[in-house]
C-alpha cells in the first residue's frame, strides 16, 4: 500500500513540470489552480486579519481614540466582507478541495478544468474590486448590507463592494458546480459512494449550497446595486418596499454560507481522525448523511438572524423550531468524532492537535448556537457580541481550525516537503490559547449587553475588551507562525515521502507532489475508505510516522 | 444517460410545439375574462404545463434514462418553494392592520363570509 | 457553461497518463482527463442542469420579491401592468416557443447527419432570437416614452385601477413593478443575449463540420441553456404582463 | 422579564456545560487512554446505529425543551399588557425622541416609574435602529415605515443602559442613552413639569389643523368614517376583507388612505405622506386611540403579533 521511498527531487510532477508565470497563470491542473487560490486567498487573510487587529486595539479603550467611527464602522465592514467573501468561502473547498476531490476519487481532473481556471479568475476580478472599493474610500454598511442603510444612506463604495461580491460569488457557484459534476461523473472504477472519504461528501453538501444558495445573493446584491444607483423602491420603506425582505433574501443565503465554510471544515476532520487514531470513522454512514443534513436544514432557517427584526411572532416559532434541526446532525458527527477515538492508536501530530482543537472550538460554538436559536434568549444576546463570539467560534474555531489542520496534512502531499513539526505543534497550541483567550471574553460581553459594530463603550466594558485584544495578538502570532515555516519548508524542508502519515486514502497512492495527472495509472478502488487495518496489518514493522 | 440515442420523434416535437402555442393564446386570451382569483391561478396553471413539456420533451427529461437530473429538477424546485413559502410564512402572519399582512385578513373574511 | 471538446493545452504534452485503459476510443473532441465520450457528454450535461438549477434560485429570488408586493400592492400592479402591450408579450412567447422547436429540430438535424438543415435551424433559432429581442426593444421604448422607466423621470399620474373606476394607482408603487419589470426582463434579455453568443458558436462550429451523429454535445447542452431561457419567459409573461386584463 | 429570560439562560449554560463536559472529558479521556502504543492496534468498530438513533433522539428532546420555554418567553415579552404606558419612540440618526402619553418629551433619556408595565410604539425616521435596554433583556429592530411594539416593566430604581443595537452609521455608538427608572412618587413630581398637554390633544389640534375633522365627523354625515370607538376594533374593508384598527392601520391610513378603504365609503382621502412629522403622527395615532377610551391598547389578536402589524409608508 503506502510507499516508503523517499520521492528524488528530480522526479517529475506537477510543480517543476513547467515554469514561467504563463504555466501557472493559463494553468487548467486542478492542483496549480488550488495554489493560486491559496496564494490568494492567504493574501485576503492577511488584509482581514489586519483589520481585526485595528479593531482589537481601537476597543482596547472605551473612548474611541485610535481611528475616527467612519474608519472604524469601515474597518469591521470590510473585515467582515474579506474574510467572508474572500477566505472562508473559498478557503478549504478552493484549495484543499480542489487540490484533493479528484485525487481522492481517483480522477485526473476535476471536470471542466478550465471553468475550474475561470472560477479563479472571476475570484481575482471580484477580490481587485473588492480592493479597489477599499482604496477609494471603502464601504461601512456591515458586512450584512441591511437596507435601507446601505441603498439610500451610506456614502460609501456600496455598489462596487456589491459587484464584487457577486463576481466572487459566481467563483463560488462553479466550484461548487464542477465538485458535483466531478463526484458523479468521474470517480474511478470501484469507487462507489459508500467508499468516498468523508471529505468529499463534505465537500459534495457544501457544493449543494453553493449552488443553490450564491445564486440569491447574487440576485439580491443586484436589488441592492440597482436600487442604489436607481433610487428604486423594492427595499426603501419611503418608496413602498420592506427592508425585512432584503433581509430575508440575504439570509437565505448567508445563513446556509456558514455551512459553506464549516462542512468542509467537518471533512477534513474526518479524514485527520480517521488517520491520527488509526481506525475508519464511527458510523461512517450517519457522518455522510449528517453532511446532507445540515446542507439541506441549512435551507430551512435563516429568520432566526431576524427574531428581533419585526417579522412575525408565527414566523419567528416556525423558524426556532427548524433551527433545531440543524443542531441535531452536528451533535451527531461530534460525537461520531469522539466516538472514534475509543480504542484507537492516537498519535499527537500536528493534524491532529488541530484537529482536538476543532473538537473543542466547535462544540462551544455550536452550543452557543442554541442559545441564539433560542426566541427568548435571542432577544437578548441578538447583536451583541455573543453572536460574534459564537459565529467566530464556528467560523474561525471551527472553519480555520480544519483549514489549517489540513494544510499541514496535506502540506507533504501538496508541497512535497515536511514542516518542522515541533513548530506546527507550538502554532496549534498557540492558535488554540489565542482564540480562547480572544473569543470567550466576548460570550460575556454579550450577555453583559454590550453591542456590537460599537467603536466606544461604556467603560464598564473594558476588562474583558483588554482580554480580548490580548487574545487577539496571541492569535496573530499562530496564525503568522505556519506561514512561514510552510514558506521555510518549500525552500528548506526534508523532502516529503509518499505518504508520510501512513494515512488510507488515493491521494496518498501517487507520490509527493503528484504528477499532471495524478495517478501513474488510473486507480481501480478494491477497498472500503479507511481501511487502517489493513494499512497497518500489512507495516507490522511500523514506518514511524513523521514528527 | 444516453440523450441523443433518445431524441423524440418530430411527431411528438411538433405536437409540443402546437401545445405550447394554443397554451400561450389560451393564457392571453383567458386572462380577459374576469374569473377574479382564479386569473391567477389558472394562468400560472397553464405556464407550469407548458414548462413542464419543454422540460420534458424539448429538453428530453422524460428520456434522461439517469433519475439524478430529475432529483436535481425536483430538489430545486423544493428548494424554491422553500425561500417562497417561508419567507410567505413571515409575511401572511404579521398581525394587525398594517399591509404588511396578507393572510390574517383574508382568514378572518373567510371565516365570516 | 464551458461546452467546448478540444483538448485543453497541457493534454498532448504529456507522457505520463497515456496509458489510458480507454485509449483505443480516442478521438480529437474528448478532453484528456475523461475516460470515454460517455464521461465527457454525460458531465456535460449534468454540469449544464446544475448550472440551471443556480439560474432557477438566481431568478427565483426576483420572483419572491414579485411575488410578495404583487400582493401587497395588487391594485397598483394590475393598473401598471395592464399599460404594457401584451400583444408585444404574447407575440415574444410565441417567437420563444417557435426557437425552442428550431433548436429541437437542429439537434436531430445533427443526429441524422444533415447537416444543411442544422445549420438553417441554427440560423432560424438565432433569428427567432433577434426577433424577441427587437419586440422586447419596442416595448421598452414604449415604457421609456410614456415615463414608465423607474427613476427620475418617472410618471404613473391618475392611472386607473382596473375594475375600480375613481380609483387611481398609487405611482410609487407601480413604480416597484416597473422596477421589477426592469429588472426580470432586462435578466432574461441579457441570457438571451449570451444564449445568442453560444449559438453563433455553434452555428461556427456547425459550419466548420464538427458535429457529427455521434458527437454534438455542445449542441444538446447549448439547447437546455434556450430552453430554459424559454421556461422563463413563460413564467414571466403571465406574472408581468397579464396581471389583470379584463375590460 | 430579565428573570424569565435569565433562568433560561442560566438553563442554557448549565445544559451546554454539561454537554461540553461531557465531550470534552471523552476526547481528552481517549485521547490519553488510547494514545498510541508500539504493538496495540487500534481496534476497528464499524458504529453503532442504536447508539446514533440514542444520540440523534436524546439532544432532539432537550432542544425541543429549549425551544418550547424559549417559545414562552419571547411570546411574552412580545404581547404587551393591556393597561401599559404608552412611550411613542421615534429613532433618528443618532438619537432617540421619546414622547410621553402625557406630552413629555425627551431625548435620548426615558423615565418610567418602577413596577409599571410600559409599552413601547416605535418608528424610526430613517435607517432601522434597534432599541435595547440589556438590564431588561429586551430588544426591539426599530424600522422606518412602520411600527413596531415592545414592553417592559422595570422592578428597581435606578439608570440603565439603552443602546442602539442595529448599525446604523457613523455615530452608531454614541447613540446611546439611558432609561432612569423612579419610585412612583418621584415620577409624578417628575412628569408634572415640562408638558405641553397630553399627546393626544397636540392630535386633536393637528386633526383640526390638517382639516381632518371635516370629513371624520362625529355623526354620520361625514365623507370618512366616524372615528369614535374605531381603534382597536375590526374594520370591514371595501373589498371584504377585515382588519384590526391598530397603530399600524391608522397609521398607514393616513399616509396611504387608498390602500384600505372602509367598506361604505369612497377613495377620496389625499395622502398625508411628506406633510405630517413622526411626532405629528404619533399624536395623531395617540388622538384617534384616545377616542377609544375601551380599548386604549390594540386588541388581542393585535397584541398577539403587535411587533409584525406592520405597514409601509407608501
Amino acid at each position: 500500500m503506502a510507499t516508503t521511498t523517499i520521492a528524488p527531487a528530480e522526479r517529475e510532477n506537477y510543480l517543476n513540470k513547467e515554469y514561467g508565470l504563463g504555466s501557472w497563470l493559463l494553468t487548467t491542473d486542478h492542483k496549480r489552480i488550488a495554489l493560486l487560490y491559496l496564494i490568494s486567498i492567504t493574501f485576503f487573510f492577511f488584509i482581514g486579519g489586519f483589520f481585526a487587529l485595528l479593531i482589537r486595539l481601537e476597543l482596547l479603550t472605551p473612548a474611541g481614540d485610535l481611528v475616527q467611527a467612519d474608519t472604524y464602522n469601515k474597518l469591521f465592514t470590510q473585515h467582515g466582507q474579506v474574510m467572508v467573501f474572500f477566505f472562508l468561502i473559498p478557503s478549504i473547498p478552493a484549495v484543499l478541495g480542489n487540490f484533493l476531490v479528484p485525487m481522492m476519487i481517483g480522477a485526473k481532473d476535476l471536470a471542466f478544468p478550465r471553468i475550474n481556471l475561470l472560477s479563479w479568475y472571476l475570484y481575482i476580478i471580484g477580490g481587485a474590486l473588492m480592493i479597489h472599493a477599499m482604496l477609494t474610500g471603502g464601504v461601512d454598511t456591515g458586512w450584512t448590507f441591511y437596507t435601507p442603510f446601505s441603498t439610500a444612506f451610506s456614502n460609501t463604495k456600496v455598489i462596487e463592494a456589491g459587484l464584487a461580491i457577486f463576481i466572487a460569488g459566481f467563483s463560488s457557484i462553479l466550484t461548487g458546480l464542477n465538485f458535483i459534476v466531478t463526484i458523479h461523473r468521474m470517480r474511478a472504477p470501484g469507487m462507489t459512494w459508500s467508499r468516498l472519504p468523508l471529505f468529499i461528501w463534505a465537500h459534495y453538501a457544501t457544493s449543494i449550497i453553493q449552488i443553490l444558495g450564491t445564486p440569491v445573493i447574487a440576485i439580491t446584491l443586484v436589488l441592492v446595486v440597482a436600487e442604489r444607483a436607481l433610487h428604486l423602491g423594492i427595499f426603501d420603506p419611503k418608496l413602498g418596499g420592506d427592508p425585512l425582505l432584503f433581509q430575508h433574501l440575504f439570509w437565505f443565503y448567508s445563513h446556509p454560507a456558514v455551512y459553506i465554510m464549516i462542512l468542509p471544515s467537518m471533512g477534513v476532520v474526518s479524514e485527520i481522525i480517521a488517520c491520527f487514531a488509526r481506525k475508519r470513522i464511527f458510523g461512517y454512514t450517519f457522518v455522510a448523511i449528517s453532511s446532507l443534513s445540515i446542507a439541506v436544514f441549512g435551507f430551512l432557517v435563516w429568520a432566526h438572524h431576524m427574531f428581533v427584526a419585526g417579522i412575525s411572532v408565527y414566523a419567528a416559532l416556525v423558524f426556532s423550531l427548524l433551527s433545531y434541526s440543524v443542531a441535531v446532525p452536528s451533535a451527531v458527527k461530534v460525537f461520531n468524532w469522539t466516538a472514534t477515538l475509543y480504542k484507537g492508536s492516537i498519535h499527537y501530530d500536528a493534524p491532529m492537535l488541530y484537529a482536538f482543537g476543532f473538537l473543542g472550538l466547535f462544540t462551544i460554538g455550536g452550543l452557543t448556537g442554541l442559545f441564539l436559536a433560542c426566541l427568548g434568549v435571542d432577544m437578548h444576546v441578538h447583536d451583541t457580541y455573543f453572536v460574534i463570539a459564537h459565529f467566530h467560534y464556528i467560523m474561525v474555531g471551527g472553519a480555520l481550525m480544519g483549514y489549517l489542520g489540513g494544510m499541514h496534512f496535506w502540506w507533504p502531499k501538496i508541497s512535497g516537503k515536511l514542516y518542522p513539526e515541533g513548530w506546527a505543534r507550538l502554532a496549534a497550541l498557540i492558535v488554540f490559547i489565542g482564540f480562547n483567550l480572544t473569543f470567550f471574553p466576548q460570550f460575556i460581553l454579550g450577555y453583559l449587553g454590550m453591542p456590537r459594530r460599537y467603536y466606544q463603550y461604556p467603560g464598564e466594558f473594558q476588562v474583558l475588551n483588554v482580554l480580548s485584544t490580548a487574545g487577539a495578538t496571541v492569535l496573530g502570532v499562530g496564525y503568522l507562525l505556519p506561514m512561514i515555516y510552510f514558506l521555510w519548508s518549500m525552500r528548506y524542508g526534508k523532502p516529503a515521502p509518499d505518504n508520510p502519515w501512513n494515512a488510507a486514502g488515493l491521494e496518498w497512492q501517487t507520490q509527493s507532489p503528484p504528477t499532471t495527472f495524478n495517478f501513474e495509472k488510473e486507480p481501480v478502488v478494491t477497498w472500503e475508505a479507511y481501511n487502517y487495518d489493513e494499512i497497518d496489518a500489512g507495516h507490522k514493522e511500523e514506518v514511524p510516522v513523521v514528527g | 444517460m444516453s440523450v441523443h440515442a433518445t431524441s423524440s420523434p418530430l411527431k411528438t416535437y411538433f405536437a409540443v410545439w402546437v401545445t405550447l402555442l394554443i397554451g400561450t393564446l389560451l393564457t392571453y386570451e383567458v386572462a380577459k375574462i374576469d374569473l377574479g382569483v382564479f386569473n391567477s391561478a389558472v394562468a400560472l396553471t397553464i405556464a407550469c404545463i407548458k414548462a413542464l413539456l419543454v422540460a420534458l420533451f424539448f429538453m428530453h427529461l422524460r428520456h434522461a434514462s439517469e433519475k439524478l437530473l430529475k432529483v436535481i429538477v425536483i430538489s430545486t424546485l423544493f428548494f424554491l418553494f422553500i425561500l417562497l413559502s417561508l419567507s410567505m410564512a413571515d409575511y401572511a402572519t404579521r398581525g394587525g392592520g398594517g399591509h404588511a399582512s396578507l393572510l390574517l385578513p383574508h382568514i378572518t373574511a373567510l371565516i365570516r363570509s | 457553461m464551458r461546452v467546448t471538446k478540444r483538448r485543453c493545452p497541457l493534454s498532448d504534452s504529456t507522457t505520463a497518463v497515456q496509458t489510458s485503459v480507454h485509449e483505443d476510443v480516442h478521438r480529437p473532441e474528448l478532453l484528456h482527463h475523461f475516460a470515454n465520450p460517455e464521461q465527457q457528454r454525460d458531465s456535460a450535461s449534468l454540469g449544464m442542469w446544475i448550472f440551471l438549477a443556480t439560474e432557477v434560485m438566481f431568478f427565483g429570488g426576483l420572483f419572491c420579491a414579485y411575488l410578495i408586493y404583487r400582493i401587497w400592492y395588487y391594485a397598483d400592479f394590475a393598473a401598471a401592468s395592464k399599460s404594457i402591450n401584451a400583444a408585444l408579450g404574447g407575440t415574444n412567447t410565441a417567437v420563444l416557443i417557435c426557437s425552442s422547436l428550431t433548436v429541437v429540430l437542429a439537434i436531430w438535424a445533427a443526429e441524422q447527419s444533415r447537416r444543411a438543415l442544422m445549420l438553417a435551424m441554427l440560423a432560424l433559432t438565432m433569428f427567432f432570437g433577434l426577433c424577441f429581442l427587437g419586440i422586447k426593444g419596442v416595448e421598452y421604448h414604449d415604457k421609456f416614452v410614456e415615463h414608465h422607466v423607474p427613476g427620475p423621470t418617472f410618471s404613473f399620474e391618475h392611472e386607473q385601477i382596473p375594475g375600480h373606476p375613481g380609483q387611481y394607482a398609487n405611482p410609487q408603487h407601480a413604480e416597484i413593478f416597473f422596477a421589477l419589470y426592469f429588472i426580470m426582463t432586462g435578466l432574461h434579455a441579457l441570457h438571451m443575449i449570451v444564449g445568442l453568443g453560444i449559438f453563433t458558436w455553434l452555428f461556427v462550429m456547425a459550419w466548420k463540420g464538427r458535429f457529427t451523429p455521434e458527437y454534438h454535445t455542445p449542441l444538446e447542452i447549448g439547447g437546455l441553456y434556450w430552453h430554459f431561457v424559454d421556461i422563463i419567459w413563460i413564467y414571466l409573461f403571465p406574472l408581468l404582463y397579464l396581471i389583470d386584463r379584463h375590460p | 422579564m430579565a428573570g424569565n429570560v435569565d433562568a433560561l439562560f442560566i438553563f442554557l449554560v448549565i445544559i451546554s456545560g454539561l454537554m461540553t463536559l461531557l465531550i470534552f472529558t471523552a476526547v481528552i479521556y481517549f485521547a490519553a487512554r488510547y494514545r498510541h502504543q508500539r504493538g496495540v492496534p487500534a481496534e476497528q468498530i464499524e458504529g453503532s446505529t442504536p447508539l446514533e438513533i440514542t444520540w440523534s433522539i436524546i439532544p432532539l428532546a432537550v432542544f425541543m425543551v429549549i425551544f418550547a420555554w424559549g417559545a414562552v418567553v419571547y411570546f411574552k415579552s412580545r404581547t404587551p399588557p393591556r393597561d401599559a404606558t404608552e412611550v411613542y419612540v421615534v429613532a433618528k440618526q443618532w438619537m432617540w425622541k421619546m414622547e410621553h402619553a402625557e406630552g413629555q418629551r425627551e431625548i435620548n433619556e426615558l423615565h418610567v416609574p418602577v413596577g409599571r408595565d410600559v409599552k413601547l410604539i416605535m418608528t424610526s425616521q430613517d435607517v432601522i435602529h434597534s432599541f435595547f435596554v440589556p438590564a431588561f433583556r429586551m430588544k426591539q429592530d426599530v424600522l422606518p415605515g412602520r411600527y413596531t411594539v415592545a414592553w417592559f416593566r422595570a422592578t428597581q430604581p435606578g439608570t440603565y443602559h439603552l443602546f442602539c443595537s442595529q448599525y446604523c452609521g457613523t455615530q452608531h455608538s454614541g447613540m446611546i442613552g439611558s432609561i432612569v427608572v423612579m419610585e412612583p412618587a418621584q415620577y409624578e413630581a417628575w412628569m408634572s413639569g415640562g408638558s405641553t398637554g397630553p399627546l393626544s390633544a397636540t392630535g386633536e389640534k393637528l386633526f383640526a389643523e390638517l382639516g381632518c375633522s371635516t370629513c371624520h365627523r362625529t355623526d354620520t354625515q361625514g365623507r370618512g368614517p366616524n372615528l369614535q370607538g374605531v381603534f382597536g376594533k375590526p374594520v370591514l374593508l371595501q373589498d371584504g376583507r377585515t382588519v384590526t384598527a391598530d397603530e399600524n392601520y391608522i397609521r398607514e391610513s393616513i399616509l396611504d388612505p387608498g390602500a384600505k378603504i372602509v367598506n361604505g365609503f369612497k377613495p377620496v382621502m389625499p395622502t398625508f405622506q411628506g406633510l405630517v412629522s413622526e411626532e405629528q403622527l404619533n399624536a395623531l395615532v395617540a388622538y384617534v386611540k384616545s377616542l377609544s377610551p375601551a380599548a386604549q391598547s390594540a386588541t388581542k389578536t393585535a397584541n398577539a403579533a403587535p411587533q409584525g402589524s406592520g405597514t409601509q409608508v407608501q
